[in-house]
């Protein structure tokens, strides 16, 4: 039995799935499958993530090592559906190459979007992620827009028809895990679309915190790839991102700075 | 003999090679490699009739590990 | 199916199993009987924790509704391993007298040891645990004391025999959270026994915080009875304890202030 | 009749009865209750046999829930 | 003796005063002038701030309450640099407008740009920040550009010719304080012009915290017009701002989990 | 003009002076004498800090290097109120014999209780803490006792006759700031006696952030000492107490997730 | 009279009224009002030249408080 | 000679040497020591009086930097 379906009831139970552009997903953590050490560490720990989309990116093949094998070698497209990225891609132009390129090579119109401002935070530029969104979405593609933790950035990408905002929680990378709250749960609530966290989260604590804003899912990449045992962090993210769904839709009690005690102050002995 | 840049090096090719002539001779399957020809993506069923000509830029992409 | 057994393969796979005192547990989560708003939501509360242990209080039964039924009409003591508690007790001979009462109530010489020092945060009275401890110890019982973050406290109460100690996260019903990791962190480095931390956790993410400290496990009550959706919490908590356990085993990705790409840097087209 | 107190409160028994006794005129059952007798924890087995005098303190205790 | 003066002698001896545009300013604190409860609280809060550069609104004069004095009335443009903003402005064409009847009005070229993308957060609109502050830096104006804490963004805004780039710290009149330090240290450390935080500091530990991270100086209103007391948080907020800055140039201890002891560890007697 | 003096109109006008044992003390801010580089850094830094007591440590002549002055040389007992300080003790009788010695040493019946009881953390040993307390003030000393943030603790130390009680920010050269802000400001509520906190603040928005809970003063030594450079980091700390306590006496404003404009909404342009 | 937009309210001025004027009815000290007119901003030294039209719009605007 | 402790190390001194003239050999000036003397603090006036024995135990103290 793969751990990942361990959890389904509880899943099925209590929470909806989640759905994007109409189709459904069992999990609401979707992971990346870059920078593992081995591609079979990455198929385990993709396998105890739970998740059923994964990001792949959209390189040259090496022609001197031919024998080199693509990551379709590696993950059943009958049990992972791909999510071609335009990581990289500094301008929209080149991102809108990227995503038609992902297009041809994957057996969806999906495509995360990516267009970096910055080589040092891999900060999105979001003049040309709006710009990038309204063509590829004028080409039918289903568009998962990384961003900022911008509200009206976020806005105008729902304007432009993104079928997902994807803000992030830290720079991609740095495993700082949640840093504005605030931002990440005004987006939630001004967005009808689905609002993904993707970026920055380092630990399941950062997961369990994100999704307990209201969030419809998280992307993470590096947390799993790089943990001392990526198979163990993903079932760690795996629950956490559930723990996190499901304190949000329980409604956590209410803080308070006097004690309350948990047994009854009557009936006590004399 | 003609010159192309196939993912960006330069490469002596026989004049009248196709994209699949191409892909044929790098040993790659067409059906996991995308291929661009200056600057167009071409579908499966192109590329038999495809010849790619002096100067063309050929870019061979395929999916691999990312975030 | 129990949503409670949909995570042991998880749990089983990757862990190992919570011992106190020579006993197994299965659940790193220990859950108080306090505050429910009915029986019936406080046990399929508890069966959607996947605790195995429970603690009870000893109080006076009501002469006047004789109908009224005790907890353990409620519990299936083959189910759950109950452990009593000194709740509302002020001095050691207070509890020492409690944890008697308890003992013979129930089936096993187990106590869940306090002594409150103070009415308004419910702290403990660290100098009366120790004292208390040393008494329950040398009659046999198995002490598992709540106490402050203090270190040194810790230190004596190990010192003392206790079979687990038991620092708090925050005030007793507060539900602040963790709110100091490094003493927390400092017990648990420091202590052979095991290390539970009882009291102050509010929401999913502050149960897997704690438990990637390093900690055995978690005690909580109010988090669970005073949540919107106890079931769902209870969930969460089951969920968010087991990914912040596993999340500590697997050991997180470091910080980093500077951005690093998740998808490779080479390859990309001119 | 004697005076004792049970649980705090003054009560009046009829000289001579034990604490079964007791227990079985509240209606509680002796599994389900654990009985203080002048600050000794009874057993089970001494229900029968323990007198309750004029101004015992008898504590009638069980679990309830708690944290 | 004003109490305004009294923390220069620190500030002299052990800093160097701010300069924006080639202007030297004597405080790194910047301030409103609205939401006062009285004119008069108004003029000794500033005036215990020790700010020398105030930020002042434009609006219509009231034609039916033609007694009603303009700002101008209560402060002394010898002693305060003035600061018009564009505040309320939601575009580009907007803002230009205020900018230049805030010329009118004063006596510099400078101004305060706000260019507001959304009602609930009053978070900047960049893309028309960025746009209005081409135009006002072509039109002669030193452009003092509110903005979000967007590195990117931050940096277009120093390509644009701004005098000096103002992220926030969180929403205007939020109290919320420094919720990224991570962008802010960012941006500092990528721009060359002065970076001044505006918004959403709450009280003096958020302004030394702030100051902390490298900037050059603070922009506030809120914390100070809405205090019980705005004349002594004015006080505070000036030494807030003091200290952290000469704590960013003195250079902190290091962090450690183990403490240290302060006094000699020899000498001890037998 | 000392930068020390600087502040003090501020100070006078705005605050009333600290009173510990019916002595009326300048400076809310009271520093060490241990480990720094030189002493003159440490004159210079302890003038910059302007603080009027100061603490010292008792420790053996050392006989080879009698040339060797001691700390005396260095202090104007005039200008400064020396304070013994009996670390390095770990038990009550130990701490009393050096508090003794240090009566004997210096002009004053004051000491600055602390009895260790753990090398690692330097945690105070409280047990061990009230019981010297109780001898030392039957034997007239005026009691100044480090202790944890264990609330009750506090209380008893006050209830022993200290003159104030010292909690800890965090371990002793730690510099991780304010741990657990609820306790000490638990502690502040619950004492009548003035309450110093003492160990743990590493940068001036520590000291900020811990005087606006309402403390009466902070103790440091090592932020100082092992600053890059101690005299400008005295001046930020010396503010930064002083920002902290006029914040905290003027009433910050309400934090609000959503913002409020500073600039009127009325008055707007066609 | 003519009618001429103020501060976004309809104003009835006689014919010929110039700005200046306007500003002597109403009681402002041109030194402290910034006059826009029909979207330009006027200089001290015009007021008194500038003759306000009929449907003309005027904008009379000064510092106020703010952030 | 007798043997004495001092600081925690032995040393030779002179039998009836007297406190004060202990810290005098020491070239230690009386009023910026204290001197514990078999774990009594002596007052200054007591040092001229005071006879070291064979096997005291003198301790020798003084401020130093501390937190």
């Amino acid at each position: 039995m793969s751990s990942q379906t361990t959890s389904e009831p509880a899943q099925s139970a209590q929470d909806i799935p989640l759905v994007i552009a109409g189709r459904e997903f069992r999990s609401r953590l979707i992971v990346g499958t870059g920078k593992y050490r081995t591609n079979d560490e990455m198929i385990r720990a993709i396998d105890a993530s739970g998740a059923d989309m994964v990001t792949v990116a959209v390189r040259r093949v090496d022609l001197d090592r031919t024998k080199e094998e693509g990551i379709l070698y590696h993950l059943d497209p009958e049990r992972y559906f791909l999510l071609p990225n335009t990581a990289g891609c500094y301008t929209a132009d080149e991102a809108i190459r990227y995503a038609r390129l992902g297009r041809a090579a994957g057996m969806n119109e999906w495509v995360k979007l990516e267009v970096i401002g910055d080589q040092r935070t891999l900060l999105p530029d979001v003049v040309a992620t709006v710009e990038a969104a309204k063509v590829l979405v004028a080409e039918g593609f289903k568009v998962l827009a990384y961003t900022s933790e911008d509200v009206i950035t976020a806005l105008r990408l729902e304007d432009a028809g993104c079928a997902a905002v994807m803000p992030l929680a830290s720079p991609i990378g740095s495993g700082l895990g949640l840093v504005n709250p605030y931002f990440i749960r005004e987006i939630k609530t001004r967005l009808e679309c689905p609002v993904i966290v993707d970026a920055g989260v380092g630990t399941a604590s950062d997961a369990c915190l994100t999704m307990e804003q209201g969030v419809d899912g998280i992307l993470m990449n590096t947390a799993l790839a790089e943990a001392r045992d990526p198979v163990r962090m993903a079932t760690a993210m795996r629950l956490g991102v559930q723990a996190g769904r499901l304190a949000y839709l329980a409604g956590r009690m209410p803080r308070r700075e006097v004690a309350v005690p948990s047994s009854p102050v009557a009936g006590m002995l004399d | 003999m003609i010159t192309v840049t196939v993912n960006g090096e330069e490469r002596q090719l026989e004049a009248g090679v196709t994209v699949a002539g191409l892909l044929g001779a790098l040993g790659l399957h067409p059906r996991l490699v995308v291929v661009e020809h200056n600057r167009e993506i071409l579908d499966a069923g192109d590329l038999e009739d495809t010849e790619i000509q002096a100067g063309d830029n050929v870019e061979l992409v395929h999916f691999v590990g990312g975030g």
